[in-house]
């Protein structure tokens, strides 16, 4: 069974990386269709087998099981370390898997119709599954060292792909910019897995998680006269990581710019997967974030201010997909949140659950702006519904299951995270609270925002235009579809497993200390995924979203000339929405002006001027100062030069008498 | 005190006039006369060889040296025509630093001969064999320094030719044919085409 | 007999002299050859005072070669004067500084 | 074990005669025969190296295929040879670098052919002989004489300010190796004899240590270069031609850090210990300075040199920081740092290599160096635009490619020592990202800029197969480290051992 079960995983890994470079390097030789059935095939296979892993992980109860790939390295007597390359194959990377290869699956088939048109066909599949490869690799590794390559991969193929229309000015800054802020997130990343190293001396998981006490105990001071525990010091960089990867703030301002991809990528990297890694981190994390409240506190407060925060952008974007863009920053908030209130299994269903319906908004809104020929600006839609029925349908349970409209997916994983920051006891968990609370009027009220904007009202493109917009063809509705379903049902059928069953879908592949469960005290309310539906009416969050609904069908559909009121009346707060609070400009300001600047003044004044001008080129100028002088020296007179050997002759015959030498 | 014995009378005889005429030979305008000066010092010396038992060298002094080489001195002097402008002014300007630097020199010598420094008693004090100058010096020269007088040998002879080749004059001004060179010739060292742009029409 | 240090004395003085004319003398070559042979005169005649203190014919043989050099010197000295003088014209000392840095 | 067959004069020697075959070939019919006689060279030397990795014993410590000829015995200099593992790794660098580099620029040198390929053979004979020394002065001999070469080849086919950077590199690394020299006579002068073994076991005291230590620290430095004697490598690498280029970064900066390791740490032992914290300073300079440096170059040469020097810092930072890891008391864990060092190096040449090679296949096409002459490359040479992209991910330090395994050991290690160190180290992490993608959009993404971007031909033939190799090399060795790191793991041990022992 375990030889057995290594090759599955080693074929769910493999799949997608054959599939991609069967394509990528023999593009011209297999043609589009080759490169497109290759790499379906490759995912289908991973997904298949995903399928068969989690059967028998779920249904059969294997246990976990650790692969060994291959030895990276290893060493001698000053060396005694071993890397490797590792699959850990439990409920949570089961989990991960077919959340993983699902929607990649129906973006690979979305695509076929998406990029029908697109010159770089072959090598948007390559790199799709090349991404599918990685971040594969990222939830089976069992060790740091490979977690670290999936993640860096993932960002790799993030950046090509956001970097897909390489023409693009705007399409090439934004790779640029995501991959450098990742690059940051890494750099915390690669420091706590060197401190976890330091102090463990191995970075496979089990090993470290069976440090992890040891670790809570030793102390690390880094500035003088400060001493923090090491599992602090090792949650908080690993989650500058997560900050990074999952888009946290403040190393957010990716994300929205990495809208320049093609819009399948948003869906399946940006919005469903690799975004989530940091969140999937965090969990698997869970046993060392468990022992240290700092790092929860960190955790809870960032993902609070990005749910809240981001979500208030959104309001004020005029580009569809920007709109799920910050919508998904916050969600992403949420789930940070779930994390830093220990309910990892919340987090996780959140996770899962917005892998289906933002997977469907990015995909619909991707459907429109197909059908709208590549045109994203939300002014210039409306009344689509009539044009496009079944991406209209799909689209609306999307933001249904988005503003958490009992009975959809995002209602039972979004209530759960609400309810766990309010039982949290934490620091910073009662912020946290009134954070998400608000955090739920704002998502209702940006995505219908949307949803009005693009699907109702009149027209606001040109006649011709108009006419011209039909239904997307079926290879992109079909994915809709399969995502739209879940999308509905997800949440009723795993809340109970996830959450609340005696063994629950995560199981012991997250640790949470019985102080912090809050998971555990909501069992005691939870009676069914039913019951939470009537129960959900009395809740102040449902009346919250209905509200946000309210004010966005008043402000957009009846009186549609509220919203500019609104933005004059309240210009100063409006400019900030508008300037996202200011990071870029002071991620221009800062960083990029500053970099270029320190780079300048370094290279223009210490190299240049200093080591080249004064030392370098300094010397050689003084030797021929020197020179010069002492060439006048050499009249060319005969007589001159024996004026000099008798002087010198006297000279040495003096030094001889009077030192004696003659003696 | 000690009359002073006729040699040592003659000697300081000697070595007056080699100093006397040492002084002139640099002090003389006339180069004519500086290589004449220069035969009488030369004289002198030999006369101080003499005494000093090196017969055959103080002889070959003046039979070799004032007739061969010091006539070739005179033969070169007439045969450049010098012009004789006056550079006593400057000779005079720079005498007090010559003379300053030979007096530090001389001064330098004869504290070194002082016995404080040279200490003649460690020295081996020897009497030359007996015999004739010219058999002593033969017996030496033929056997232990055979071939350093060999080499000199040679050296005269790379003398006379390095000179005579040097001073040699080709016959100047022959306008010959130079065949070889006219045919190993290129084209790019005759002609060069340049290519000038054709002038535009002014507008 | 003549005490030793008197010839050394004199070829001091000699020498002394020879150097102190390549120093004054600004005007030909060819007494800077001169003085060149008043030098070699004034070490020939040191060389032959330990010969005959030392009761070694070494200096003697040494003075010979010295002799057989120094007749060389003179030779080609005197051709390249005679070049020199051809080439330029004169052969004033204080116009040949082609060593000029 | 021991060959009958002297392998390492025939890895030294046989470039130089077949050097002087290609010199007598000459530059008639297009050089075609200097071309292939050269090439010919490289492929025995390439086998050769087989035998050299396949015979030699990874298990020990002890130098190995050793030569001895008496040769000024009164001296006690001696023809003396022979490797450790970490000789044996860069031998076969620098006969692959060689390889790649005459293959790579196959056809864009079209003047003096016969001389410019001489020129590489011998200075790879030259290389592998500083390599495989155990001589100081023969050591010191073979140093010295990969100038000449190096000299010529910057000087004669280099680009228009060639003899500005051919002096200042010639000088600048000159005056280092002088000092050098003279801390080799004391020594050789203290030992009796200059045999590099009989340095080791020599006891020195404090301040002759010192003096020792900062004598090879001047003449390795500059090699290296680090951090400030480091301004003559972009020169350098600006006029050379891409060849020159390939080689100089690939394995003429690894002479400096061999010295390192060969010299300063065994020898003045308790002077590397005492002066470590200036070493990781520097280092460290070197790693922040010149990554902000590299980031506002705009000669796409002088970019790739500054991320050159910036990789060397980790080098530098990697053998040194070992006393700092030894000071906080994880001492049976200083490998990881050390070799991380050593496999920098190696990945370095291959990284570093690919991409000289990739800006001279622009100049070839474009004549210029300059990023702002270039623009949407990719729309034109998808080929090479693919290759550059794994080679500019190699050398920003991703995982999966070699340049990701030395800066991951390197920090891994540095933050055993102190946290703060790793920290700085690992600001690579995003300076790299920047400078390099950020060259890389310029240069490769957006749309054509102008006509002769529109023109350009993609890479083939020779170029497709260096880049081939290179990239391959980088994969291989990204994703499976180990048969590098066995290859030193043991001399890596006895050197460490050497350097950690005190010799007062």
């Amino acid at each position: 069974m375990n030889q057995y079960l290594y090759h599955v995983v080693l074929g769910i890994v493999l799949a997608p990386l054959a599939g991609s470079l069967i394509a990528g390097l023999f593009r011209n030789q297999i043609g589009r269709l080759g490169a497109q059935y290759a790499t379906i095939l490759g995912v289908f296979i991973s997904f298949a087998l995903s399928l068969f892993v989690a059967k028998a992980i779920w249904l059969d109860g294997i246990s976990p099981k650790d692969f060994l790939g291959y030895i990276w390295m290893s060493g001698n007597t000053i060396f005694p370390f071993t890397f490797k390359v590792g699959f850990l194959i439990d409920r949570l990377s089961a989990l991960m898997m077919v959340v993983v290869t699902f929607v990649s699956l129906l973006v690979h088939i979305y695509s076929i119709g998406y990029m029908a048109d697109d010159d770089g066909y072959q090598r948007f599949f390559s790199y799709i599954s090349l991404f599918t490869f990685a971040m594969l690799m990222l939830v089976t590794a069992d060790n740091f060292l490979q977690l670290f390559f999936g993640w860096e991969g993932v960002g790799l193929v993030s950046y090509l792909l956001i970097g897909f229309w390489f023409k693009k000015e705007s399409a090439i800054q934004g790779n640029l910019k995501a991959f450098l802020v990742n690059r940051v997130g890494d750099f915390g990343f690669i420091l706590g897995i060197a401190v976890i190293f330091t102090y463990v001396g191995n970075l496979d998981y089990a090993a470290v998680f069976s440090h992890a006490t040891e670790l809570a105990a030793d102390k690390i001071s880094l500035f003088s006269g400060t001493s923090w525990s090491v599992v602090t010091v090792i949650c908080i960089l690993l989650f500058v990581g997560a900050m990074g990867k999952s888009a946290q703030v403040p190393l957010h301002v990716w994300l929205p710019e990495s809208m320049e991809g093609p819009t399948p990528i948003s869906a399946l990297i940006h919005a469903a997967t690799m975004v989530t890694a940091g969140v999937f981190m965090v969990a698997r994390m869970s046993p060392l974030y468990e022992l240290s409240q700092t790092a929860l506190t960190l955790v809870i407060v960032i993902g609070a201010t990005g749910a809240l925060f981001t979500g208030l952008l959104a309001i004020v974007m005029n580009d569809i997909k920007r709109v799920v863009a910050y919508s998904t920053l916050s969600q992403l908030g949420y789930m940070m949140v779930a994390m830093g209130a220990s309910a990892y299994s919340a987090g996780i269903f959140h996770l899962a659950t917005h892998a289906c319906f933002k997977a469907l908004l990015f995909l619909g809104a991707g459907s429109v702006i197909m059908a709208m020929h590549h045109e994203q600006d939300m002014r210039k839609m409306g009344g689509l519904w009539k044009r496009m029925p079944i991406t209209y349908i799909c689209f609306l349970i999307g933001t249904l299951a988005l503003c958490a409209i009992p009975p959809f997916a995002g209602f039972y994983s979004k209530d759960t995270i609400i309810e766990a920051a309010q039982l949290s006891t934490i620091p910073g968990a009662s912020y946290a609270y009134y954070c998400v609370l608000i955090g739920a009027f704002v998502t209702a009220l940006y995505s219908f925002r949307a949803f009005f904007l693009t699907f109702h009202g009149k027209p606001r493109m040109d006649h011709h235009t108009f006419e011209h917009v039909h239904e997307t063809p079926w290879v992109v509705w079909v994915p809709l579809v399969l995502l739209a379903i879940p999308s509905v049902l997800l949440g009723a059928f795993l809340i109970s497993p996830m959450l609340y069953d005696t063994h629950t879908v995560l199981g012991n592949s997250v640790t949470v200390l019985s102080q912090h469960n809050v998971l555990a005290e909501m069992k005691h309310e939870f009676h069914g995924a039913l019951a939470m539906i009537p129960h959900a009416l009395l809740t102040v969050t449902f009346w919250l979203v209905i509200a946000g609904i309210f004010v966005a069908w008043l402000a957009y559909i009846k009186m549609p000339n509220l919203p500019g009121w609104f933005a004059q009346r309240f210009s100063l707060l409006y400019r900030v929405f508008v300037d996202k609070y200011g990071f870029d400009a002071l991620n221009q300001m800062v960083f990029v002006k500053g970099t270029k600047n320190f780079g300048n003044a370094l290279f223009k004044i210490g190299d240049r001027k200093i080591i080249d001008g004064f030392f370098v080129n300094g010397s050689g100028i003084s030797v021929r100062w020197i020179a010069l002088r002492a060439r006048l020296a050499e009249s060319g007179y005969l007589y001159h030069y024996v004026t000099a050997m008798i002087l010198g002759l006297l000279i040495f015959l003096f030094i001889m008498l009077t030192s004696g030498v003659i003696d | 005190m000690n009359p002073i014995p006729i040699s040592m009378l003659i000697f300081y005889l000697f070595a007056g006039i080699a100093v006397l005429s040492a002084i002139m030979v640099i002090a003389s305008n006339n180069p004519v006369r500086g290589v004449l000066f220069l035969v009488v010092t030369f004289i002198a010396s030999s006369g101080m060889w003499m005494m000093a038992q090196a017969e055959f060298l103080s002889l070959i002094l003046v039979l070799v040296y004032v007739g061969a080489v010091m006539t070739l001195f005179l033969f070169v002097v007439m045969m450049i025509n010098i012009e004789l402008t006056s550079q006593k002014r400057k000779f005079s300007y720079y005498l007090p630093f010559g003379a300053g630097i030979i007096l530090l020199l001389v001064l330098m010598m004869l504290i070194a001969l002082h016995p404080q420094y040279f200490s003649f008693g460690s020295m081996p004090s020897g009497v030359l064999p007996k015999g004739a100058n010219t058999e002593l010096l033969g017996k030496v020269l033929y056997t232990n320094y055979a071939y350093p007088f060999i080499v000199a040998g040679v050296l005269l002879l790379t003398a006379i030719i390095a000179a005579i080749s040097l001073v040699h004059r080709r016959p100047r001004d022959c306008k010959s044919q130079q065949v070889t060179e006219q045919i190993k010739t290129r084209r790019e060292l005759r002609v060069r085409i340049v290519n000038l742009p054709s002038e535009k029409k002014e507008d | 007999m003549i005490p030793f240090t008197h010839y050394l004395v004199v070829a001091a003085l000699l020498f002394a002299i020879g150097l102190a004319g390549i120093i004054l003398n600004r005007r030909n070559v060819i007494l800077l050859l001169m003085c060149v042979e008043l030098m070699l005169l004034a070490v020939n005649t040191n060389f032959i005072a330990f010969s005959n203190y030392l009761g070694d014919m070494a200096g003697q043989v040494f003075v010979f070669f010295i002799l057989t050099v120094a007749a060389a010197e003179a030779a080609i000295g005197l051709a390249l004067v005679t070049l020199l003088f051809r080439n330029r014209g004169d052969i004033d000392v204080e116009k040949m500084n082609l060593l000029k840095g | 074990m021991m060959t009958q067959i002297p392998l390492l004069s025939l890895l030294i020697w046989s470039p130089i005669v077949g050097a002087v075959f290609t010199l007598m070939a000459g530059d008639k019919r297009q050089s075609t025969w200097a071309r292939r006689i050269s090439l010919l060279t490289v492929l025995i030397n390439m086998a050769l190296c087989i035998p050299l990795y396949l015979n030699f014993d990874q298990s020990s410590a002890s130098m190995q295929f050793t030569e001895y000829l008496r040769w000024l015995p009164a001296f006690g200099i001696d023809y003396e040879l022979g490797v450790d593992g970490i000789s044996v790794a860069l031998i076969l660098l620098t006969t692959f670098t060689t390889f790649v580099a005459l293959i790579a620029t196959w056809h864009s040198i079209k003047t003096k052919v016969a001389q410019y390929s001489a020129a590489f053979l011998i200075m790879q004979g030259l290389l592998v002989g500083v390599f495989t020394s155990l001589n100081a002065i023969l050591f010191y001999i073979f140093w010295e004489a990969t100038l000449v070469p190096m000299f010529l080849i910057i000087g004669i086919w280099g680009s228009d300010n060639r003899v500005y950077a051919a002096i200042k590199f010639f000088l600048y690394t000159f005056l280092g190796s002088v000092l050098m020299l003279i801390a080799f006579i004391y020594l050789g002068m203290k030992a009796g004899t200059f045999s590099l073994l009989s340095f080791y076991t020599l006891p020195i005291g404090m301040t002759a240590q010192i003096l020792i230590f900062v004598a090879f620290l001047l003449s390795f430095a500059i090699k290296v270069p680090m951090w400030p004697v480091h301004t003559w490598l972009p020169d350098a690498h600006t006029e050379a031609p891409a060849g020159g280029s390939i080689v100089l970064a690939a394995v003429l900066l690894k002479l400096g850090a061999y010295g390192f390791l060969r010299f300063s740490l065994p020898i003045a032992p308790d002077a590397s210990h005492y002066l470590a914290w200036f070493m990781i300073a520097l280092s460290l300079i070197a790693v922040i300075y010149i990554g902000f440096v590299a980031i506002v170059q705009t000669d796409m040469k002088k970019l790739i040199a500054y991320s050159s020097i910036s990789h060397m810092g980790f080098v530098t930072l990697g053998f040194f920081v070992i006393y700092l890891i030894v000071k906080s008391g994880h001492v049976e864990q200083v490998g990881l740092a050390f070799e991380g060092a050593i496999f920098v190096m190696i990945s370095h040449g291959f990284i570093s290599g690919a991409l000289f090679a990739a800006v001279g296949y622009l100049y070839e096409r474009l004549h210029t160096r300059q990023i702002k002459d270039f623009g949407g490359i990719v729309n034109t040479m998808p080929l090479m635009a693919s290759f550059v992209m794994l080679f500019v991910m190699g050398n920003a330090g991703l995982p999966g490619t070699s340049g990701f395994v030395g800066e991951f050991m390197v920090i891994l290690g540095s933050a055993q020592a102190n946290f703060w160190v790793a920290f700085a180290a690992g600001t690579t992490l995003m300076l790299g990202a920047a400078y390099n993608l950020w060259m890389y959009k310029r240069v490769f993404f957006g749309d054509i800029v102008n006509a002769q971007v529109a023109l350009v031909r993609d890479i083939k033939g020779f170029e497709v197969f260096a880049f081939g190799l290179l990239g391959l090399m980088v994969l291989f060795f990204g994703l499976y480290p180990a048969p590098i790191l066995n290859l030193v793991h043991t001399s890596a041990q006895h050197i460490l051992t050497l350097g950690t022992m005190t010799k007062l």
